[in-house]
């Protein structure tokens, strides 16, 4: 089980702050094609891969990341802080 | 060295004497103050959310970069998130150095780290109802003087 | 956009509170302030010197060339002259522009300027004597960044 | 008559932070030199002219600048606020 966190337009558009995910994917990758497949929000949330970003258990991480022994995985645009 | 991220309103000008006067042996202090832009009165205000857990901890490893960095005497990033008013300070960071190439140098390359690398995410509120701030490439482009 | 030359001490919080909120519009606000170093209390004071007259003249004229290479929405220099003890603010610049750019490089180049061209001398008074401040190389070098 | 201000060290070695000169110079290098011949303390506050800075009229000049129409010139060291 991994904690799946949403924020700003991946969050809305998903229409959740977060969710508990049971997964066999391997990779960030593979946690994505496994939610797009299950419901169009997803397909909606994940559909440009370059306005996304994502962070492996709260640290910035690439798409290929592996799962293992990883308990948060959190999307969201790019920031805009500052 | 310190992190604050909150709700609330903070208080620059106490800050940034509080800052000045606890940084021994500086002879230099840059602040930076992030506004909400109130473009003639059409911004009615500004929501940021945040990435609780993760905000302080990336904020702190940005200021630890900077420390490695150039010889910094104090550092200070506060960043707040909720709801904003315009002309509200969003945020602010200060550094303190002997020399003033030091100051401006460590300011410089936080707000740049905070504006990209950093879990907020801006939504402004108008009277034409309510957009995501998209992140800008001169932003992104920043990163890569440092 | 301000120039204050004075001997008496100033607030650089109460300064800064004021400048960010009557930079109406701006997105972003820069100060730099200048401290006496205090080096593990060898510095007893400072004493500096200006040309009354040519002063406000100079810095105005530093400040107006800022405002014509950069869409400042305000500016401020403040300047003391006098004598000044171990940790007391000797100057601040505060910028403000919609984005942080322009405010970083006004207020560096602002500080640049004052530094060579702005007619103040400082004299260091130590346990060991009295010393005029010798110019810096690196600042002059500064100069030709702009 | 021009006035002629000194400031920091350059003040300090001639003794005075200011005074009204009658001269036949036509730049303020011959102003200088006419000085240097007055007395010892000028010879030495005008000795290195690499650490020397000039005002005319309030504006930085160089020791080139004619000395015509000038009400008031000002020999420094390099400035060193901020």
């Amino acid at each position: 089980m991994i904690e799946v966190l949403y924020f700003a337009w991946v969050r809305e558009r998903i229409g959740a702050p977060r969710e508990r995910i049971e997964t066999e994917a391997a990779t960030v990758m593979g946690l994505i094609e496994d939610l797009r497949a299950r419901d169009e929000r997803y397909a909606w949330a994940f559909a440009d891969m370059t306005s996304l970003r994502v962070a492996v258990d709260q640290e910035l991480a690439g798409f290929d990341a592996p799962l293992a022994g990883v308990r948060e995985i959190a999307f969201f645009p790019p920031m805009t802080g500052g | 060295m310190r992190v604050i991220v909150q709700a609330e309103p903070f208080d620059l000008g106490a800050l940034s004497n509080a800052f000045a006067e606890g940084a021994g042996g500086a002879g230099a202090v840059v602040t930076f103050t992030g506004l909400v832009r109130d473009n003639g009165g059409a911004l009615s205000a500004m929501e940021i959310e945040h990435y609780p857990g993760m905000t302080e901890k990336a904020i702190t490893a940005m200021v630890d970069e900077a420390r490695a960095r150039w010889a910094l005497l104090d550092a200070l990033v506060v960043h707040r998130y909720g709801r904003l008013a315009g002309g509200e300070a969003i945020m602010m960071v200060a550094t303190a150095a002997r020399h003033r190439a030091e100051a401006f140098a460590a300011a410089e390359f936080l707000m740049d780290y905070l504006k990209s690398r950093a879990p907020f995410w801006k939504k402004e509120l108008t009277s034409d109802g309510a957009e995501w701030v998209a992140a800008r490439e001169v932003d992104e482009a920043a990163l890569k003087r440092w």
